[in-house]
């Protein structure tokens, strides 16, 4: 795998920059070369909020992603902006509890998911990313279940633990989605 | 049924990027409106400074100039000398002008250039994520004060109001804010005389605006505002501090000699 | 023994880098996008009980770096272009009174208010002077989250070692990006004598002094010493050009082009390279990582290579460190150049289409 | 007779307005998300405006019209 | 017959390079005698500025370092954070400290950094040849206001020591002055307590001497005396502005109480 | 017609010529060796209603211009190497704005607070960018003080025209020294439309107003914005170089080496070539008046001249305009450098040494 | 019994010490010139001299020692 | 003549620089190319002055003076400062009336008067020098009278006229002496 290129896109506040550590972490898990490279540009105060994560088994070049394998998009401002940057065959994962539009590419892998719904369901935004981030792992396999919990307990602190039952949860009722 | 509140032409129209809740808006909408009503809209000249507001100038209809981190009073001093009869005034944050700026500010208060600084007082920098600022509270925990605020360690916060107030060169300095309708509309009417006191020709007009930062004080807008009203104002009390005495009617008069003129004595 | 791999910011693994190095003394002021450095500081430098101070402005900063570096201290700051440049009248100031200080740009796009997105458009200032007098800063371009850490800590080592001002010239990508680092069981600290620190006389148990009054100053109103004062520091400077040159070079042995780029471009020709291979044409790169003093050496001997037959200098501005690049060259092999400018990186294919246009063109 | 009306999508959700209003006829319509992803003021009771401007001269994003 | 004044091992030795009657060299023996006297010669660092007394870490016997016009306060935080226990001052002309260094010196008295600074106000650039000063006096010719310092046009004297009483980590604030055997005394006696309100940690400590120029003022040293007595004292009263309340005692007692290991509370 | 030659002091004739040119708003901060330029508008300025302002620093000062130059006046200041560092924000933010203005800078010895003789230590921080960002000023270097005179005027004409910063580059020789001047009776001043200025909507009769509201500003936010703006600069700089390089070129027809030297330098320099002819060496020099844009082509036509063997560089620092010698020799011919620190001038005899040197060690 | 002396090539002749000594016994001497140019301060009445450091304490340039 | 360089030297007030400008002056009158240089070094505090004239035919190189043709000096520190930097051949003027000691080199021509003296005898410490430069006009050539009193007319305001007379009679007796 040499520079898999993920781009996760959303409002602010909904958990999308800490979707991307968790998937850098997991693939760095995996002993993959990974970067996670967040957007802090113009768009910063108004609201959205994106990152880019690339993951490789080579030294990574550019974290900034032009082009990516994978869009995850949690709103519609995001998935106008980036459904254009998904490469030919790529993946655009898509938050149908948010985003009323259509995909109108036709080269790509469109995956839907109502993951505002199931952070309904969890009672905290932050799942909805992570159940995202299940059909992430489910359907290019950059980086497996396996590795996506293990990193979870490596990374959340001690007190914390308790939570990663219900990101699991989520996960796993996003990858059952694809 | 006419219309009795709406956009001031003195505003361009695009929307604010200000976070919710944000009270930069409400200042900015009231200088506007000033401007309109006093008719000086298409005389002034404004200066934006760096902070949340730096692109301020995209939201006055009048002309403006972004200058740099902090010297936005030295930039208008370079305006106000070449324009000696049209307006200036400087937009700036608390970490823009008691900061960076301090030596800035002072100065152009001392000189008693006829200029008027409009500051907001947010006790934090906005922009750059909420580091402390010089107007920081005791014990406030910024990104840059994690522990809060240590006097021990960071020091006491600035008066900047009450400091300007002690130099000759500054003619009126009061400080407002703008919580509610009654305050929103005296912060106006301070807008309005620091205008009047620069037209009459009487030197440095000062206006500070306690402001809040629900993003970086991490609180519902809401909750900013009782915090404001709970933490700040105690600390930053509100009131006229130079100028008390010199009413808008002698304002007035002042302007009007001017105009027909006279040499005006302060 | 290396330690596990974590995923961390650039910015933060700045700070921490320091710290390991024995670095006690932050002085610094906010500005994008270098301020996870100070949040880091703000709160490790409490807890470790060493000094943070947030500065009323860059030039307090720096001045601060003055007086900790004077009384015998490692000690940083760290700011992004605009800050910089406030920080040239210090930074020349540290240069004349020879003292140690470790400085960082997270260099963003400009001129003036300009942009907060990655640039390498402060080239020339941090490696020509952007302060006045004839001085050199030693300048290190890591390319990597990793090298960030590793040359932090050599940079305290280094500043020490010449009594210099030693400036980690990074760009946004890096200090906002998150990478695994592997940090070190223990730093590789070298420990210098400051007998020349201004920590106080000092008193013996007699009462009388442990020594003379030492002084820390940049100002030889005499010419004459002066011209002394200057031509100390320029011998100390050539030593450090013989002494402290760092690279990387890649596929020289059969390149047709080189590549000379540093920090995130260089990442990004990396993946060039392994690009134009697939079409047959064989690139290699010189990285160089101590901007100053340059790989002048390095370049020149490529550039006498016979299989060598063109550079392509890619970089975040208009063109700066190519001049360094065609003062080795000398004339030797033409230079082409690739540069983004306002924040934006380059793609590997806008390189790769270059590459590809002096292959073909004839030109190579 | 009073009018408030919105120019909706500038609304940023802040709720100053509503705490303003001394009628008690404003809310955050928490059903809808303007273009900018807030939930936007509305009015429950347009009848009750008084016209005071008071929702107008505290709102931040100059989101209100208010007619007399 | 036993000697009762003599140069002192504060000193160098060294001659002073300032004009003939300049007191600027009265002002470098004050301070050097007191430090001898206090035994704190050993355990201190003294920052130079710029102006004429650039050069006076070839003067002061103790560790010295010059720092950069203005930034004085900056390198001497710099310096007492990193060593807390020694004691460090700056000394600063008025064109340094007022002017260019105006937001070093309220930041560092803000902060309450545990300094001492030393403030040579002579209403006049000296070094660079008489320009005007941030407390040129009004009416008062100098290069750079050939025709008198105008106050619409100039703008009006900072009176510093005013100023920074105002910053509530400024522990100590005085004015003196070097005109006579009793106000030369008076001087050593703040130089001495501002030291004091260091060591017992209270905060930034700040002494404003009043003191002459002959040269820029055009003037006979004598001359120079009388315009410093007639013209700059109504202008710069002479006294304590903050801490005036504090004793010598008092301050002994809580140096020896912070020398014991106890937690001082100010 | 010109009017009788005058004695006068460099720094005072600066003053004159701007005023002029035309220039009604000084702004400034004392310091050696500048001052009388200072003490010159203090007076004048007062005297013709312009606008003098000691501002409380150089970054003041510098900021004022800023604004004078916004409402679209003809503005400058002026200072000697340290104040002139500590403008360099500010003159990024000139560059960023486009905003034409005039900085002189009568160079001291440096780094640090250094010395208060002549020097040429901050021609890297001058052409190359002292501040952040890519951009450029145009740097004019008198020789003379009938140049200091005639380029200062000239130095108002260019910012006009290109909304650019000029610097003039002096040192402490050309602003101390007296020597004659001839004024004219009328400048050539050149007047630009400036229709951008912030001076004010203004109203019509009706009340409306007369244009929308103009801004002045540095900060593009999007990437791709300020990318398009900074080609913009990048193109209007090579505008600049392709009209404005100007130089003086002697005796390069049968030159056998040729000096290349700029202001003080190029004085002692054309004395040098006297006494070498003399010695039967010949000698050409090419003197650079614009160090920005510099004559590049000059140069390297030089360089490829068969007659010329050598090229020698003088200067009073330790070899910084020398780079861009090199650049433009690309080579061709080898470069000598002799350079004078700390505030002292090279002798005719030294340079003549040197001169001998190069032609008798075969080296030629 | 006191005495005064004077480090005479440190003196600018300021006349500072000749005002402050409150016994009228210094004067600079308008006859000499010291190394550095100036006319020194000289003691016209060695034996009136009474220690009381005036002189010693106004000068700037630390020119006098007192004993007594 | 090319590059004829003169030092003027002594202490600050004693008309050191002014004297420098009237003789550049003077030289000017007379069509040359001529240079005036301060010291503004390190001794400006310290009571000592002097200044570099060059007077030429041609552009003027440096402006300061290394090797002098004429070294005038005023006091004792000056010339023990520059006596050696006088060109074989040249000249150096010494003011008697404040220089106790004596020249030591033999191959310069030096030239002795009692300047002091006739500032004294005209009232105004200004006069020694101009008696000075009434010697370095008779002993170099380097200007003449005539220039020297045009310049003097040129110079001076109006209101000063008055006082050309005794510069006029302060330089003659100085070129009497040569
Ligand atoms: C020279 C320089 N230093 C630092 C910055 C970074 N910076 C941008 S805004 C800001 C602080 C703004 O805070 P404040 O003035 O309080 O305004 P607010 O954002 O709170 O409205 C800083 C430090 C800069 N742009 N330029
Ligand atoms: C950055 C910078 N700006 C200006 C100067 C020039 N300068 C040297 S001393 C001085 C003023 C000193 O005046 P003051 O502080 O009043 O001290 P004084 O000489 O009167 O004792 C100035 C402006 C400098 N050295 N550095
Ligand atoms: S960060 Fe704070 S000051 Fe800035 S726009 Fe948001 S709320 Fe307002
Ligand atoms: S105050 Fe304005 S922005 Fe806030 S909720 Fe009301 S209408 Fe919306
Ligand atoms: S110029 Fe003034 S301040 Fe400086 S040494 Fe002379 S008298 Fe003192
Ligand atoms: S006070 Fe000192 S310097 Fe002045 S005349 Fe007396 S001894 Fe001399």
């Amino acid at each position: 795998m040499i520079d898999f290129s993920i781009i996760l896109a959303g409002f602010g506040g909904q958990g999308i920059l800490s979707a991307g550590k968790f998937a850098a972490e997991a693939a760095l898990y995996e002993g993959k070369e990974v970067s996670w490279f967040p957007s802090y540009g113009p768009e910063m105060r108004g609201g959205t909020a994106n990152c880019s994560v690339v993951i490789s088994d080579e030294p990574i070049g550019s974290p900034v992603v032009n082009d990516a394998d994978v869009v995850i998009c949690c709103n519609q401002p995001s998935m106008e902006k980036f459904e254009a940057s998904i490469k030919p065959g790529g993946y655009l994962i898509v938050d149908t509890g948010m985003i009323k539009i259509k995909a109108t590419r036709t080269d790509i892998n469109v995956i839907e998911l109502d993951a505002s719904g199931i952070a309904d369901e969890f009672g905290a935004m932050a799942y909805g990313p992570i159940s995202m981030l299940g059909c992430l792992s489910k359907a290019t396999g950059c980086f497996s279940r396996e590795s996506f919990e293990k990193s979870l307990y490596e990374v959340l602190p001690e007190r914390r633990h308790k939570m990663i039952p219900g990101n699991l949860a989520a996960f796993d009722k996003g990858a059952a989605a694809v | 049924m006419a219309i009795v509140f709406e956009k001031t032409e003195g505003l361009t129209g695009k929307p604010f990027h200000y976070c919710p809740g944000c009270t930069h808006g409400i200042a900015h909408r009231l200088i506007a409106e000033s401007m309109v009503e006093m008719g000086i809209l298409g005389t002034t000249v404004g200066v934006a400074s760096v902070g949340c507001s730096y692109n301020s100038y995209e939201y006055f209809n009048c002309d403006m100039v972004q200058a740099a981190h902090g010297r936005a009073p030295a930039v208008a001093t370079g305006i106000k000398r070449t324009l000696k009869d049209k307006t200036v005034f400087t937009y700036q944050g608390d970490g823009d002008l008691a900061s960076i700026g301090c030596a800035e500010i002072v100065h152009a208060a001392a000189r008693g250039e006829k200029i008027c600084v409009f500051f907001i007082n947010n006790a934090v920098y906005g922009m750059t994520s909420g580091q402390m600022a010089p107007t920081t509270l005791l014990g406030q925990v910024t990104t840059t004060s994690p522990f809060g605020r240590d006097a021990s360690y960071q020091g006491y916060p600035i008066n900047v109001a009450e400091l300007l107030s002690n130099l000759t060169g500054a003619a009126y300095v009061e400080r407002v804010c703008m919580t509610d309708f009654k305050n929103i509309n005296n912060a106006k009417k301070a807008i309005k005389k620091a205008f009047k006191v620069q037209q009459a020709g009487l030197g440095f007009a000062f206006v500070e605006f306690l402001s809040t930062c629900p993003t970086n004080w991490g609180k519902a807008p809401l909750d900013a505002m009782d915090w404001l009203k709970e933490k700040m104002i105690p600390q930053y009390p509100l009131g006229c501090f130079k100028g008390e005495d010199i009413t808008v009617q002698a304002l007035d008069e002042m302007i009007a000699a001017k105009a027909a003129g006279e040499e005006v004595k302060a | 023994m290396a330690q596990k791999r974590l995923l961390m910011k650039g910015n933060e693994v700045i700070a921490e880098a320091a710290i390991r190095a024995g670095c006690r003394n932050y002085f610094g002021y906010p500005i994008t996008p270098q301020t996870e450095v100070m949040h880091y500081m703000a709160k490790k430098m409490v807890q470790i009980g060493g000094n943070f101070v947030q500065a009323e402005s860059e030039l307090a900063a720096i001045n601060m770096v003055y007086g900790a570096a004077s009384a015998g201290f490692r000690a940083m700051t760290s700011s992004s272009s605009p800050g910089i440049s406030l920080k040239q009248e210090g930074i020349s100031y540290i240069a004349g009174a020879e003292l140690p200080a470790v400085v960082v740009n997270i260099v963003r796009a400009g001129p003036g208010l300009g942009g907060i997105l990655p640039a390498q458009g402060d080239y020339f200032q941090a490696t020509k002077g952007g302060g006045h007098g004839d001085y050199r800063n030693i300048v290190i371009a890591p390319a990597s989250v990793q090298e960030l850490y590793e040359l932090t800590v050599e940079a305290f080592n280094l500043a020490d070692k010449y009594r210099n001002l030693v400036m980690i010239l990074g760009d946004g990508t890096l200090g906002q990006m998150m990478e695994p680092v592997a940090f070190r069981d223990e730093e590789p600290i070298v420990t210098y004598e400051k007998p020349w620190a201004t920590n106080g006389r000092g008193y013996n148990d007699d009462g009388s002094y442990k020594r003379e009054h030492n002084t820390i100053t940049s100002i030889y109103i005499d010419p004459d010493v002066l011209e002394v004062k200057n031509n100390e520091l320029q011998a100390k400077y050539e030593l450090i050009r013989q002494n402290e040159v760092r690279y990387e070079a890649i596929g020289l042995e059969d390149a047709e082009i080189v590549i000379t780029a540093f920090s995130t471009c260089s990442r990004i020709s990396r993946n060039v390279i392994r690009q134009a291979a697939e079409l047959g044409i064989k690139v290699g790169m010189i990285r160089p990582i101590t901007l100053w003093p340059f790989p002048t050496q390095a370049i020149a001997d490529a550039a006498a290579m016979p299989n060598v037959k063109a550079f392509l200098d890619v970089e975040l501005n208009a063109g700066q460190m190519i001049e360094d690049v065609k003062l080795a060259v000398n004339g030797a092999k033409p230079v082409y150049f690739h540069g983004r400018l306002g924040g934006n990186l380059p793609t590997q294919k806008e390189i790769l289409d270059k590459i590809v246009a002096i292959h073909e063109g004839g030109k190579v | 007779m009073a009018n408030v009306s919105f120019n909706e999508d500038l609304c940023k959700g802040c709720g100053l307005c509503v705490n303003a209003c001394p009628k008690g006829i404003l809310q955050l319509d928490k059903e809808r998300l303007n273009a900018k992803g807030y939930h936007p003021v509305t009015c429950t009771d347009k009848d009750a405006c008084i016209g005071c401007t008071q929702c107008a001269t505290t709102c931040p994003d100059v989101v209100i019209t208010v007619e007399r």
